[in-house]
């Protein structure tokens, strides 16, 4: 781990902790499992009560008693406000209901693309990844994407993706638009194990929201190929308390499943 | 309708909605009548090499598994399937070399599980090919378009990225708006097999918890195998008509099956069984592992149930069901 | 009454008996309420045990202990294989699933056009009536549609329709496919208080099947604005048999709110 | 994309998907809240004069004549109203000059009890005016459109006829078979509202029996009143989350009325009501009726409750129900 925290928290704490900051209360995001899940399920617990938390294939609003481990697993609609069907989910999507959609890659450029398909070529690849599941429908229709990339380094922060899986802001400013996808739409944040980046406003590039703490600029420009933009200001990520800990490790992910021991 | 961009991919399960008129026609059937068989039966009369095959369910979630294990034993070859979260079904039928065509929407892995050994290594070797790449709603609407009897259905997803450039949709530019639009091409698949909580012996088919694509996969399949856990009497299914959620005039064959999609999970009913899952993915690590697997439970026994009981029978059900009601703690013996 | 049945009937009895002998066993009918839904009611419990009922708004294949009056009715799934929806049972129509389906008018034309709209100028008509319901969407989809008009008169078989509801053959043949609709389908049958029709396979333009009992030639082209065509070879149209009226009265109808005392 | 036809009915209800997406963005939530009000507060807060609005059900059965009457009782002017199917609450409504623009499937009639004298002469004298026509699936798919937040449907009907002439619809050649389809254009009504069975404070909604088109109208409206025979705990709802045909982020207010759909049907509970059905067709026949009928059952009266009373109450409400059971025989005083 690259940052010294104040309170002893590994980097998938830290990342979940992070994404759930996000998420605003009374607002709905699509989760897919793993870390979004639990941002998501943190949130809840903690600043966004009234987060509407939906899977894409059909469970909606869902009261969790365990994590699950598929979005398609029976719990995603355990207590939950409607059972439904991915009809109905992604066509709320499409339609403009979600507000907050998670997304992770193995490669991603400076413009928010994301590579989930495969490395190297196509027609025989050296990796076959699992392709876009629901990245690109997220990607295209959430009112704001916000990625998660672990492990941020030149090999997955590159300058061109082997496969453009998920759309982000394509080839910078307009060419969402110009590509037909819906308007104001588009990446939002991107977590790392070092930082939070977002999305210059004008060029559309990756730009420094906040540095993880005990993170420095050069391990940020190190782990990147492309030329990431360091504004003049930026803060330092804000850390969990014990509280976001303990519901964390004892309430969310008792058995440590997704973020680990 | 000027096509303004095409994407590569080749199109997978398209017919002419004219042609698939003619197709349900003659070959869907809407009388009443007693459609049960054996899986061995099923696979045999409606699976041929070649088809273009796609799974009910989702990822590990309500699979027609003992569909998928029949298909392995008769050794159907050639087969194209739908990628669309497929996850242990694909990757058992394409590690095994039946399946040599996959249109991707996710594949090739076991999602949290990590990645799927042996399809991959398919892939990477140019054993098994992808012939298009979509996304999950990509998928949805295929289906849902093919359940319309229309030839498109348009979406504004997939458009500006590698996925588009791969699939087979066509962008064009919508008359009402003068913006871009996706359109994304019905599907048909040859077979579907979907597994379900009960029905009847005619087919009429009820579905507990979510539906993810299968009201749509049922009615754009030109064959459907229904596997059940349960035969009921009609008469139940004729109290509740709300229930119904795939009528008998879209299926052409039901089988019963308890426990039939092991090792995936069945709402209300039993759990992932996540020994039997880690147990494929550590053994399809090497190619010996695929046949020392497939030796053991695919061509080893005569049938699911044999399966099953080689699986751990009714005490392994049980712990699943256990599991399920959350009574027991989760394992997960694939975590490194 | 302008026929003399052997065995005393009315015309609504007469025309549900025809509509009924046109259904196959182990096909399907998509019924409007009144005597569509008799006859296809009446088929049921004669030749075709298996015949399945759909109706527009959801309910498939209901038993039904009495007569709906609507075909959005509680009824109408009754003891049905599926209470479904709009979406559901159209989608099956348009993708070829329906055999048969019936339809009515205010004007018909020789090729099987139907007019439900309006009688007089669309913008100020004279007479409106109710439009197309699901009169269009049977007309494009069903794979044999059933014509039940049961007072033919000049007035009602015209030259041209006041207003194009509903497609039979259009102009003529080839002229749907060329529209764009659903090859294979098209009207299949027309019945009147006079006689049953079919269309030419050549023209598509009507032409007689049979002549309801006691019904001269002249009384066809007496009541009718176009020139129907005449084959050399017709028949006398089958009759009810005691049973079929006791099942019309007694068990189907037995208020006689559709087919009348 | 090349239009080869053109209908000449005015596109009403129509959006660009991004105009939509940002109302639903602004003016949607997503919040779990407590949505009841009463009818009155219902229509004043999302009902103003030239409104595009729509009912749910279909026909005379699960329509919320409680928000048709509250629309009557405040005197909405100028609304455009879909005909999906409308058979009293249209006719009322036009009848009244309520609404003076109709987008016609099936309206001016009754179904089997008749054409409707008062809207029939509405439209023949020129006060209200027929902006586009369509067919029931049309009119189905215009919703489906707008749920899926796409430009547009493609279909295979309507084409070749003057129905197409008359609708908003455009035909293009599809270039995946290389025939025409017909594009119909989504639909966002203003205003929708649809009376179920039952719901909780937030809006999630049961209904029993057919869903006719409001799985897709609930989805597409701009704005939701649900009206409820019954408001239930929200505890109820998450326990067969299945149930839920509209989740409450759809919803905007929810007004519990207890035969809230009167004269209509309502499954499993009422009957039509038939001689109120039949009184309203006689009266209707002449303007001096049409005012009779509304001082009596619509000015006449504070709210639907006391229109019930008005309508025979409790005790015809148990006939209703009797009815609705098969228990007592049908009634038909519309017959002549």
């Amino acid at each position: 781990m690259s940052y010294i925290p104040a309170i002893e928290c590994n980097v998938r704490e830290f990342i979940a902790f992070t994404g759930a900051g996000m998420l605003e209360n009374g607002k709905s995001v699509f989760v897919g499992t793993g870390l979004p899940m639990i941002a998501g399920i943190l949130a809840q617990k903690t600043h966004a009560p009234n987060l509407l938390i939906i899977f894409e294939a059909g469970g909606v609003g869902p009261i969790l008693p365990e994590l699950p481990i598929s979005v398609g697993q029976s719990l995603t609609c355990h207590r939950g406000v409607a059972a439904s069907s991915m009809h109905d989910v992604m066509a709320s999507c499409q339609a403009g209901f979600i507000d907050y959609g998670f997304l992770g890659g193995a490669q991603i450029d400076m413009y928010g693309n994301i590579n989930t398909t495969c490395i190297g070529d196509h027609n025989l690849p050296k990796v076959r990844l699992p392709g876009s599941g629901g990245a690109n429908d997220i990607a295209s229709f959430a009112n704001k994407t916000i990625i998660i990339a672990a492990s941020q380094s030149k090999r997955t922060f590159v300058n061109k993706l082997d496969f453009l899986t998920s759309p982000g802001y394509l080839d910078g400013p307009g060419a969402r638009e110009k590509a037909g996808l819906p308007l104001s739409t588009g990446p939002y944040r991107v977590i790392t194990q070092l930082a939070t980046y977002g999305f210059d406003e004008n060029t559309k590039q990756m730009k420094l929201i906040s540095l993880h703490p005990g993170v420095s600029l050069e391990e940020v420009q190190d782990n990147c190929s492309f030329d990431m933009l360091i504004p003049e200001k930026y803060t330092i990520s804000p850390e969990p308390s014990e509280k976001d800990l303990h519901i964390l490790r004892k309430e969310i992910d008792p058995t440590g499943i997704m973020i680990g021991k | 309708m000027e096509v303004l961009y095409e994407g590569l991919g080749q199109l997978i399960g398209w017919h002419d909605p004219d042609e698939n008129r003619e197709y349900v026609l003659h070959n869907k059937s809407r009388e009443l009548k007693d459609k049960t068989m054996t899986a061995n039966q099923a696979v045999g009369k409606f699976i041929k090499d070649g088809d273009f095959i796609a799974s009910g369910g989702f990822g590990h979630v309500r699979v027609s598994m003992n569909i998928i294990y029949e298909i392995l034993r008769q050794q159907k070859r050639n087969l194209i399937m739908a990628g669309k979260t497929a996850v242990h079904d694909l990757d058992i039928l394409v590690g095994n070399g039946c399946v040599d065509r996959v249109e991707v929407a996710y594949s090739f892995g076991h999602e949290i599980r990590g990645l799927s050994p042996a399809s991959r290594r398919m892939v990477e070797s140019g054993k098994c090919r992808v012939v298009a790449e979509t996304s999950n709603a990509g998928y949805q609407w295929r289906f849902l378009a093919g359940m319309l009897g229309i030839p498109f259905l348009p979406s504004r997803n997939l458009m500006g990225t590698d996925t588009a450039k791969y699939s087979s949709c066509k962008v064009v530019k919508d008359p009402f708006s003068g913006k871009l639009i996706n359109l994304i091409p019905a599907a048909y698949p040859d077979v579907a097999f979907i597994h379900v909580h009960r029905c009847d012996i005619y087919g009429n088919c009820q579905i507990d918890g979510i539906l993810v694509e299968d009201f749509e996969l049922a009615r754009c399949a030109r064959k459907l195998i229904i596997t059940t856990e349960q035969i009921i009497s009609s008469d139940v299914i004729r109290t509740e008509p709300w229930k119904t959620v795939i009528p008998f005039y879209f299926v052409d064959g039901v089988v019963e099956q308890r426990y039939g999609s092991h090792p995936c999970e069945m709402h209300g009913e039993y759990f992932f069984d996540e020994e039997h899952i880690a147990e494929w993915l550590d053994l399809s690590k090497t190619d010996d592992g695929v046949k020392k697997y497939s030796g053991k439970y695919i061509y080893g026994v005569e049938d699911f149930g044999e399966y099953i009981e080689l699986c751990g029978g009714e005490k392994k059900m049980f712990f699943l069901k256990e599991r399920q009601a959350m009574r027991v703690s989760l394992i997960t013996p694939w975590r490194k």
